[in-house]
């Protein structure tokens, strides 16, 4: 088998991040939409934690990976916390969660 | 410290056996691993099974009667597998309305959870599945991930007393998981690490060093913990998710057969974890309240006596962890269950607070009151020093405790953290008052007992 | 005031929620038997309570109007199966009171001590199955070692535990077997300290103010305009019992009895000294005054079968035969209320000169106080449903008749 | 892990957790029910928190499957809940759409693979990785010192110039706690409940 290299998971986090654009293109559910910008979140995560680690590479980012993964992590928190208050509000208005009938403001 | 599984002693043992392989051959790993998974596995549905038994005996007791007695001679020993047998032989039903995949998936996420936090939780000194840095947040993050398997199970039951339960599950879960993260960080940030087997290993002597007599606020701490705990494994008076009297059974109320029996697995599971954790982080871990092994000098004597030292020390804490989980029994026996909204209001108006206070509490007690005492107050802990507990440690701390005690510059070492601003561009050039100031803050019972020197 | 949230129709939230409509029995645990609740909620908050009752009607009226008086008394035991013995009373007055038959005196203290012997009982059960409905289980296998004791003394002198058809009309089966008094003296002396621990457990528990004070309050006006009795009207504090305020036929059991009627005056109950204070939380009419009320007429029941006992070994003579079967009522018609455990339990007898009864009609008491559940469950959260349940105390046998 | 027994269980592992996570990616991708998008989401991240594992991020695996699946997803799940109209709601998506975002998926994909599959220096393993021990990669302490100002981890570089610049994260993380904290005391804002003012006057019963 073939050395793993940071390659290998830049692939993963590649196809994690591909996985969650199409979802937030494909789906009409606004919180689909919202895994989507997960999956994307973290196939970024994965680049910084590959590019961080020492295992990997020799001259690796170092800490620095992890520090930014850290933060993506909690401001994904706090950005499902705003984000589902505004599909909740967009229930509230429309009491559906499809993305495409929030046209109100089309001419 | 020992593996619970030596690699060489087992191969040896097959040597007798009559197999020759030699010391790293693949085999040897795999069967080591398989011996661990299947101990660990062991524990854990060896414990559901026993605190099931013992759920009843005690409850039995408490109520003026006898619990189970007559399944496996007098004190009804096997009625918790005569319980098992029926529920195997018990039919799998399922309900139209059910989301058929994550229905059947849901006991199992439940149990994996449960069962996966051990993978982090020492039974003794080194006894452990996989040495984890931060094992603290892992158990309590792999904990937190039973939830899914509630939620799951009730939103695919397709009823709606599943469905409060699940609600309810979800918005507790959510809510107590910050109290007890604030817990834990207590006896956390007073070792100075999240690796649970240097945390027990710290309080190794007397009963007094255990962490929760460390100073006022560790003990007050312990009480959130364990309430908060409790809340976290759904038990009585926290256990709204399965509320039998206002939701029938709650998320489980479509379950029957084993995969009803999976979530109790996973629930007692989960209770022998929590108190398990208790155990390292407060009460001493595996070292008892006399330490007859380190005055015998068995726990470092290498060899049989040495192994037979770890043995007693993992039923040290089995013991105690077990008396944790007695305990929550008892709770559940005596108190009438709270509301949804009163469950809340204890998270958030009492145990978040408090712990948070505990918290900056034990923080000023560590360090002299934010710096108007000279040292850290006054504790009757006297936790090993971190030059014995080096083997745990990450290498950069013992690099740098070897250079400032070459140096001998272990007066700077109980300079606060915070004024160690690497910014600073006094102190860039000087790098090793930087680096034991760095230390003293990480590890600080360092620097009270004198220090790296 | 509803609850500490509110009236559904004054709070709004930001998140809006579906309505939900969900059905809470008639097979959930704590309905208390085949009692069915529509509830319709938004989120956990209840905004309408509706029972649906009916699913043990068993046409007990009906069969009154076609058995003999006497043949009708073990019907009577299967209304209030928790109170059998208050059941035959309520019958066997009422036909004593169309025939203007008087039991002897031995009689009437017979009555008056089982009677109260069943009201401690039905108590303990309300008291065990409210632990119950709270999440809290002890306190219920408490409360029935207790009443397994009570059971003995039935079954000694009637051999049933659960349905006696002890009292007819006349008097008794039967008197007391010989040294009967004594073991009720003994489980009386034994009941004292318990009551005791159950107020530890329940009464004065934290978690159980908090789950109970202040939750389903009913107000004096409401409880009366809904016509409630027994501990649910006194909870509300009205002074009102009936075998201090009934119809003389029944009061006359009570006549040289010395009890105070437990109820709320000017901010005490009778006797509370001894038992835990009531706390800053509760509101007068709310599920922990009934309860606190019902724990009281335990202790008062205690008192009444020690009396009770007292003038029964005083008294001379029998205590009276049942009537025969064929014993013709008058023509004419008779009602009469008596203060069971749950309330006045009514029984209508109208008769044409017959052994069997023309007209049989009851008026059962939880019927009544099931009715106010829609009034003070509306607003309050899923949780305190069986919370208000369990406080009212009913009894499907005796609303479904 | 890293080389028991002459095995590369480094390989192995990830190629468990790198099918895992993919699988679990695409079938939340393809997966119409809103439920079972969550359930493969978190199955998803699980495995990736895995893999954050293996490269020797314990800290932040054990942080992803704290805040992430353990809180985030739990959020989501929640709504997920509050807002079905229907039990097991699902909105379908018109093939057409699916063909042209397959499409565009696809080329982006191949893009990023190529991008990083081109560059020598990443599709080479790591020499001296036997050398590495496993405390050489605990970094929890360090990283909680970085988060209060100080990296420790840097502190074997020599350059004064470089490691003037070698600063903490400590206003990073100031940054977000108050950024969470907003966020918490809108989340409260949002939940609370308000009185109607016309209905205030009627008071309840």
């Amino acid at each position: 088998m073939a050395p793993i290299t940071v390659a290998h998971y830049l692939a993963v986090g590649a196809v994690m991040f591909v996985a969650g654009v199409l979802c937030m293109v494909t789906k009409r559910n606004a919180l689909g939409v919202l895994m989507g910008v997960e999956l994307v979140l973290n196939g970024a995560n994965i680049n910084f934690v590959a590019f961080g680690s020492k295992l990997l590479r020799a001259e690796s980012l170092g800490l620095d990976g992890q520090f930014i993964a850290l933060f993506v992590i909690v401001l994904a928190a706090g950005e499902a916390a705003v984000a589902l208050a505004i599909a909740l509000n967009f229930y509230n208005n429309h009491t559906t969660i499809d993305v495409d009938r929030a046209d109100d403001l089309k001419g | 410290m020992a593996e619970l599984i030596n690699l060489q002693i087992l191969n040896r043992l097959l040597g007798w056996a009559g197999v020759d392989l030699p010391p790293s051959h693949l085999a040897g790993a795999v069967l080591a691993a398989l011996v661990h998974g299947v101990i660990l596995l062991g524990i854990v549905a060896v414990a559901a099974m026993f605190f099931i038994w013992a759920e009843r005996k005690v409850a039995g007791r408490i109520q003026d009667r006898l619990g189970p007695t007559r399944v496996g001679g007098r004190f009804g020993w096997l009625q918790a597998l005569a319980d098992g047998i029926k529920l195997l032989s018990k039919e799998d039903v399922r309900p139209r309305e059910a989301d058929a995949l994550l229905f059947r998936c849901a006991p199992y996420v439940s149990f994996a959870a449960s069962f996966t936090a051990y993978l982090a939780l020492p039974f003794s000194d080194g006894w452990v599945a996989q040495h984890i840095n931060s094992a603290v947040f892992f158990i309590l993050a792999v904990l937190g991930l039973e939830v899914f398997g509630v939620i799951l199970a009730g939103y695919a039951s397709g009823s709606k007393w599943s469905l409060f339960g699940a609600m309810r599950e979800s918005a507790q879960v959510v809510s107590y998981e910050v109290p007890l993260g604030l817990c834990v960080v207590v006896p956390v940030f007073i070792c100075g690490t999240m690796n649970l087997v240097t945390i027990g290993n710290m309080q190794t002597g007397w009963l007094t060093n255990w962490l929760v007599f460390h100073d006022p606020f560790t003990f007050a701490v312990f009480w959130v913990y364990f309430t908060c705990a409790i809340a976290s494994v759904n038990r009585a008076p926290f256990d709204l998710a399965e509320a039998e009297s206002e939701l029938v059974a709650g998320f489980h109320t479509e379950y029957s057969g084993m995969r009803w029996c999976y979530f109790f697995m996973a629930e007692y599971g989960s209770m022998l974890l929590v108190s398990g954790l208790a155990t390292i982080l407060f009460f001493g871990g595996w070292h008892g309240p006399v330490p007859v092994f380190d005055m015998l000098g068995w726990s470092s004597m290498g060899g049989v006596l040495q192994y037979v030292a770890e043995l007693a020390g993992a039923a040290n804490f089995l013991i105690k962890a077990v008396v944790g989980v007695t305990v929550m029994i008892w709770v559940r026996w005596t108190l009438p269950r709270l509301r949804i909204d009163q469950v809340m209001t204890t998270c958030l108006k009492y145990c978040t607070p408090l712990a948070a206070v505990c918290f900056l509490g034990a923080l000023g007690w560590q360090t002299g009151m934010f710096g108007l005492a000279a040292g850290p107050l006054w504790s009757p802990n006297q936790l090993m020093a971190v030059k014995q507990r080096g083997e745990y440690r990450e290498s950069w701390v013992l690099k740098a405790e070897a250079a400032a005690a070459a140096e001998g510059s272990a007066a700077q070492a109980g300079r606060p953290a915070a004024s160690g601003d690497r910014d600073e561009p006094d102190v860039s050039g000087e790098t090793e008052p930087a680096r034991s100031s760095a230390t003293g803050a990480v590890g600080s019972p360092l620097s009270r007992k004198g220090g790296v020197g | 005031m509803a609850s500490h949230l509110g009236d559904p129709r004054v709070v709004e939230f930001d998140v809006r929620t579906d309505e939900m409509l969900i059905n809470m029995g008639p097979q959930h645990p704590s309905t208390h038997g085949v009692l069915r609740l529509a509830l319709r909620t938004d989120g956990e908050i209840v905004s309408e309570a509706t029972p649906h009752i009916g699913y043990l009607h068993r046409c007990a009226e009906k069969i009154g109007e076609n058995l003999s008086h006497r043949q009708y008394i073990p019907y009577t035991d299967r209304m209030d199966y928790l109170a059998a013995m208050n059941m035959n009373l309520g019958w066997a007055l009422v036909v004593e009171k169309l025939l203007k038959h008087e039991v002897p005196e031995r009689g009437r203290h017979l009555r008056v001590l089982m009677a109260e012997l069943n009201r401690i009982a039905s108590h303990l059960v309300a008291m065990g199955t409210y632990g119950l409905d709270l999440g809290s289980f002890t306190p219920f296998l408490y409360a029935f070692r207790e009443r397994e004791r009570i059971l003995d003394l039935f079954e000694e002198v009637c051999g049933a535990r659960l349905t006696y058809s002890y009292i007819t009309p006349g008097g008794a089966t039967g008197d007391l077997t010989e040294g009967w008094l004594e073991k009720c003296e003994a489980f009386l002396d034994q009941l004292a300290p318990v009551i005791e621990e159950y107020h530890t457990l329940l009464t004065s528990n934290a978690v159980f103010i908090r789950r109970t004070a202040g939750i389903g309050v009913l107000s004096a006006e409401m409880a009366i305009d809904y016509g409630t009795s027994g501990p649910v009207l006194r909870g509300s504090g009205v002074d009102y019992d009936l075998r201090r305020d009934g119809d003389p036929w029944y009061t006359g059991l009570y006549r040289d009895y010395k009890y105070e009627v437990i109820v709320q005056k000017d901010g005490h109950y009778p006797k509370d000294r001894d038992y835990p204070p009531v706390p800053a939380e509760a509101v007068l009419g709310d599920s922990w005054h009934r309860f606190y009320v019902r724990m009281l007429e335990v202790v008062q029941s205690v008192e009444l079968v020690r009396q009770a006992m007292e003038r029964y070994r005083a008294a001379k003579g029998d205590c009276g035969a049942p009537l025969k079967l064929t014993q013709r009522l008058p023509k004419g018609e008779a009602y009469l209320e008596t203060e069971a455990p749950r309330g006045q339990m009514g029984f209508f007898l109208v008769a044409d000169g017959n052994a069997i009864p023309w007209r049989v009609r009851v008026r059962s008491s939880s019927f009544c106080n099931l009715s106010i559940t829609h009034e003070v469950c509306r607003g309050c959260l899923i949780a305190d449903v069986p919370a208000v349940i369990g406080s009212l105390d009913i009894v499907m046998g005796e609303i479904d008749r | 892990m890293m080389t028991l027994a002459g095995m590369d269980w480094h390989a192995i592992y990830f190629w468990l957790f790198a099918l895992l996570t993919c699988g679990f990616a695409l079938a939340v991708l393809f997966s119409a029910n809103v439920v079972r998008m969550a359930f493969y989401l978190v199955l998803c991240l699980g495995a990736s928190a895995g893999l954050f594992f293996l490269t020797g991020a314990e800290f932040v695996a054990a942080m992803q499957l704290m805040i992430y699946v353990g809180g985030t997803l739990v959020l989501l799940v929640f709504g997920v809940m509050l807002t079905a109209h229907s039990r097991f709601v699902s909105l379908r998506t018109p093939s057409g759409e699916w063909i042209l975002a397959l499409i565009a998926g696809s080329a982006l994909l191949a893009l990023l693979l190529s991008a990083a599959l081109k560059v020598p220096d990443w599709v080479k393993a790591n020499p001296d990785r036997a050398a590495i021990s496993a405390a050489d990669v605990e970094a929890t302490t360090p990283i909680g010192m970085g988060f209060a100002g100080v990296r420790v981890d840097k502190l074997s570089q020599t350059d004064p110039q470089l490691l003037g610049g070698m600063s903490g994260y400590l206003l990073p993380f100031l940054i977000v706690s108050i950024h969470l904290l907003v966020v918490l005391i809108g989340a409260a804002y949002m939940a609370r409940a308000k009185r109607r003012a016309a209905a205030v006057d009627e008071g309840a019963v």
